[in-house]
């Protein structure tokens, strides 16, 4: 859609869960080859309604409920893909990919390697994903650094409506394997303005969410909103930061990352998986790589802590939330 | 499939060994389950505890199991064994705190025989092989103890249901798999999660036997499982340890609370299974024996309702966990890192005061 | 157990409708799989390649199942049927690459319904039901082509097992799982792996059909999976698609050119298992027919001879890979970042010399 | 064992499989609740030949072929552990741990924090890992940074036939789940003294292999030794370099880490992993937060490139050499 399309066409006020449905019914319509799998995606619409209707829309042979097994929800969307297909395999929950990690990481990103190009893996792997929804153990997992670390694979978190529909719609479209985690959180934490039709928001670019000169804030997901509530609340301490919403984890958008850092010297990165080996790690080796001799302070990591996720009566006090983005940022700034 | 009761209570089979005071106490556990159940429920509802899992209509297939197991047996649950965890001694308080977010639900005491809480499905299939065979071989291979594992009947799809199942056959160790099929895993109903005719025959995949009960009759789920127990602790010259129960049974609410199975399922269906009630089928049983009758219901309802009120009031009257002890328990000794992270929230709390997380 | 030779040869069941030409094929094929692997076993001894996974002894089940395919029918195997993916089309020198280390010979040609190894156990299986299922909804539920799918005795352990037949039994997938038992995963003897009886009734706990075939038997192999692909594509009212063939038999060798299977079995086994040998059974029968002779055997031998002999030389001349394709097919574009990657890496070797890295 | 025991204690000259091999002797013979578990560990004594003669010694019930089944494996070895054994299974390759990945994260490393300590897990999950034997796909996995993610893991990864007997033994009597990784490129590749009987190299210690004033290199497993021999090249050009050898990836020895970066102010991480989410980003991220001020120069990372590891005509040029190493070393103290 170009941009004159784009800015005439409808647009409707749709919840972040509400445009993944609203993504996949877009490409599903457009491309017979999009279908949808995993545990009750059918007529029950998804635990969390993110396929609601669709099932009544496209049918059975479309929207595929699949017995409880993970690792055979990938491990046959691999070879439906191969075949031609172009799966949206939905896992109920990020913490329940792990059972299906074998055809995640050995098989999703390498059939095209492996095969020199002759067999391709054009899936999305879906899975809600994150904590704060005081929800059961094992499901507020975030651990996006995992499927990061393995080469052939894409690695996309949306922070709002309209990425998430525009991103979901790329991922589809994309010849290779995404792997598309929801923050749950925000599912239904807000509306926000969603074209109709088609659009897509490529994958592997990053989007400054608010200019800024006196410090970089890197995140995405459901950290996106208490960071950039931070940002303003500093605003008004005359602290000016540049809160960039990575959107894609893999591939990472340095040249977005690396540009703000040599303007700010400062930066600090907000995530809610555990610190060590999360992913504010490898953002802070990149930015000394690519931007030493700009750095005027430590890089602040603002993450989840490296525990089990916790039951939900401490949940709040795991997850990062405004009062501690707001004092990584000042100790950034204030070095 | 094998009954000893039928809808009503009639007896169609062979009655087990129990007295009469062991019968009223299957009945009370039963009542005693279905009236927390729906307490449990009305607590999610007022927004006082988190998602939780019913078990309604399955009472016959969780107490019949659970009261079959000799003392030194032990078990191990999925998330939804709350009144089979009871009859083996957790209390009903710990089960609320659990819902509840608080980790020290799941502290099951030294003595007792119960395994923690198992979330992703089908994972403690292979746990409860791996602590029957570990026992077995502590025992010097001649195990007293019996090790009984619920699942539900989506739980058999997944790829640990087979791993552990084959792993039992292989080193013939003293496991009971009791899978509560209640007909639905989620939205997904039986039929459409395997094309075998009965989950009772997936046994034979791994060399042993398969035994489909009726889950609703709680003497008929006593006897099997007490049968597959004592097998798995004695067996006969030839006969391999471990057996595969498929209790046939219906899950009469919604899969958690967090679930609307109008979405997914005709209530007519309901309606039938709720004929196979568990409960009124015990009750008709007693009181044709004259082992009730309307006064010791209404004793036994009043009594069950005391002591789930006395336990919402002890849960709720519980401080919540201490934010600190999320760095415990992590390993045995903290590492330099997690110490250093500890005291950094430490000062934080310190900083912003408890409120500021609370609120989010 | 389904068998139409006996060890001797001699028809002890239905043969099936092949003509003159199909059976020597057969027989040249079993030859030349034989032959390739001995050489390719002595390619390992001399240091030109690296480990390979012998088949010897399993020619008969690999040979006679490959040829029971349609054109159009596709085949997904394990790490061990190069002697299938010739008669399907693949060439031996691209076998012979991709065991020395080249990805290229992995590039199976369009025009070939074959797909790529696979080296976790099991991990196929759950593709070919996918491929499977895939052709079937593409088809609008009428496939023309069966998906043929290879693993051994010791995948049947694996959770990817259990769940890739499990969907195939839900939803009806044209699929054949052939499992090449050849007793031994590495030093695993088949009786450790699983207390089953026979792996062919694991097919129940699917739903669907299992057989056991004589996997050393030539046409045995060709009947049974010539009927289950018959099935998978077009079954009879009420029929499911997938079948579960077990062909027992026996690898004479070691598990790969790394292994030494005289550390846990005895040579008296592997002797016993040599009189099954299928290649000399269908030489006895062909003769028997007045079929083979002589001279046409030791022209075979001659040929298939040359035939190995240049698609080695044909895979030594191939020139090494070109390193900077280590870059290449990780994705469809290559990423800023990989791209960056890969151009360090030029900078590298254009700085050391490739000599600097082949040294190590 | 003591300093002084150990300097009268018998030494063997042993490879590393062979320290492997010992330290499950020793540990076996001095505590019954020691079992060995995997597949082909038995009779077979182990692919690598890792618990030869162990079947024989201890017998079947305490050196057990498994069927073929890896999250069988780890998931009874989890339930065995909690009744109070110390199982020590083994995954062939460390490229097949992920079929049994939901075990090793969703289950080893939480029992305790899920029952609050009433349940442990004290096993030992060895893997033969790393790259460069000339095996086949998926035969040469380096993904140690999946486990460093996950709280409640330890996970050690030795580089010498004396640390890898003293580790061992420290892990098996860990109260705590280890994964152990072994790097199968030096198996055989060299011996070194080993004493006799018992003793413990401690978890969560690195060792410092070479002192040096003008640059810390970091690394672990099977590059420590073309580090030290980069090191050594260099040291004929005039650069001096600290070379430590982590051990463990976690806990790391940020301690050590901190200290010898503090003196050199520059930085080399060498690994085989995949670069991108692989340690040396986490390492990176540690020593600027730590100590920004001494820096002079961007850390390097010496690294395996983010593509899925190539069959073995290419796999000398994946892996780090000296070459690169030396290169690495250099660009940081050249910067
Ligand atoms: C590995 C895994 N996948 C998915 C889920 C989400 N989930 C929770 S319960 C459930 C259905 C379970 O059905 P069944 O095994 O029949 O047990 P029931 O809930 O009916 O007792 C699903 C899919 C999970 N907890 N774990
Ligand atoms: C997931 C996984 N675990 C372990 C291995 C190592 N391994 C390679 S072959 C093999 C034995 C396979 O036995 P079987 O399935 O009977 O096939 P066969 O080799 O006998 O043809 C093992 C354990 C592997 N390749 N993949
Ligand atoms: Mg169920
Ligand atoms: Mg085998």
């Amino acid at each position: 859609m170009s941009t004159q399309d784009r800015a005439t066409a409808a647009t409707q006020s749709l919840t972040l869960v509400q445009a993944v449905r609203d993504g996949l019914a877009t490409e599903m319509a457009r491309d017979d080859d999009v279908i949808v799998m995993g545990e009750d995606v059918g007529e029950n619409g998804g635990v969390f309604r993110a396929t609601e209707g669709l099932y009544e829309e496209f049918g059975d042979d479309r929207v595929i409920d699949t017995p409880l097994a993970e690792s055979g929800i990938v491990g046959t969307a691999v070879g439906m893909a191969a075949m031609g297909l172009k799966p949206v395999p939905e896992i109920q929950f990020s913490g329940f990919m792990y059972p299906g990690f074998d055809q995640i990481v050995s098989h999703m990103p390498r059939l095209r390697t492996r095969s020199r190009g002759r067999f391709t893996v054009p899936m999305v792997l879906r899975a809600p994903y994150g904590g704060g929804i005081r929800a059961p153990e094992h499901h507020s997992e975030s651990k996006e650094a995992f499927y990061a670390h393995e080469a052939g694979l894409k690695v996309a978190i949306p922070s709002t409506p309209y990425d998430t529909k525009g991103m979901l719609i790329a991922a589809i479209r994309d010849p290779d394997p995404v792997v598309f985690l929801e923050p749950k959180l925000i599912y239904r934490a807000f509306r926000g303005d969603v074209p109709e039709g088609e659009y897509e928001v490529p994958l592997g670019e990053a989007a400054v969410r608010r200019e800024g000169t006196d410090v970089s804030v890197f995140t995405y997901g459901a950290m996106a909103r208490p960071t950039q509530a931070a940002a303003e609340e500093l605003a008004e301490e005359g602290i000016d930061a540049e809160v960039i919403d990575l959107r894609s984890v893999s591939p990472l958008d340095r040249e977005t990352i690396v540009e703000s850092f040599q303007k700010t010297g400062r930066a600090c990165v907000v995530h809610e998986a555990p610190k060590t080996g999360g992913l504010a790690g490898e953002i802070t080796a990149i930015l000394q790589e690519e931007a030493l001799l700009y750095q005027e302070a430590p890089i602040q990591r603002v993450t989840g802590y490296d525990v089990p996720y916790p039951l939900y009566a401490l949940e709040d006090y795991y997850m990062p939330n405004e009062a501690r983005v707001a004092d990584g940022i000042r100790e950034a700034v204030e070095f | 499939m094998v009954r000893v009761l039928d809808e009503d209570g009639a007896v169609v089979g062979d009655v087990p060994d129990l007295d009469e005071d062991e019968l009223v106490a299957m009945y009370r556990q039963m009542k005693l389950a279905r009236h927390f159940d729906e307490r449990a429920v009305s607590l999610n509802r007022q927004g006082r505890m988190g998602t939780y899992p019913p078990l309604s209509g399955q009472e016959g297939a969780q107490i019949g199991s659970a009261m079959a197991m000799a003392a030194d047996d032990w078990m191990i649950p999925s998330y939804r064994e709350h009144a089979a965890a009871v009859v083996r001694g957790l209390g009903l308080r710990d089960t609320l705190r659990y819902w509840m977010g608080d980790e020290r639900g799941n502290e099951i005491p030294d003595d007792t025989n119960v395994f923690t809480v198992a979330v992703p499905i089908a994972s403690q299939i292979p746990h409860a092989t791996g602590m029957a065979w570990a026992h077995k071989l502590q025992s010097g291979g001649d195990p007293d103890s019996a090790f009984l594992c619920y699942f539900g009947d989506g739980a058999t799809s997944e790829g640990d249901f087979h791993e552990g199942l084959n792993f039992a056959g292989v080193f013939d160790t003293p496991n009971v798999f009791f899978c509560n099929n209640n007909q639905w895993a989620i939205s997904v109903p039986r039929e459409r999660q395997t094309a075998s005719e009965t989950l009772a025959q997936k046994a034979e995949a791994y060399g042993f036997e398969g035994v489909q009960v009726d889950g609703m009759d709680p003497l008929a789920v006593y006897s099997v499982t007490q049968d597959a127990l004592a097998k798995a602790r004695d067996p006969d010259e030839g006969q391999l340890r471990p057996t595969m129960i498929e209790a046939v049974q219906y899950r009469f609410g919604a899969h958690t609370t967090a679930d609307d199975p109008s979405v997914y399922r005709e209530e007519e269906e309901e309606r039938r299974w709720r004929e196979k009630d568990p409960i009124p089928r015990l009750e008709s049983f007693l009181r044709g024996r004259d082992v009730l009758d309307d006064d010791r219901v209404e004793a036994i309802e009043a009594s069950v309702e005391d002591e789930v009120a006395a336990a919402i009031d002890d849960a709720e009257a519980t401080a919540d966990p201490d934010p600190q002890s999320m760095f415990e328990h992590v390993y045995a000794e903290q590492t330099p890192e997690l110490r250093q992270q500890a005291a950094r929230f430490a000062e934080l709390r310190e900083r912003h005061g408890d409120d500021a997380f609370r609120e989010e």
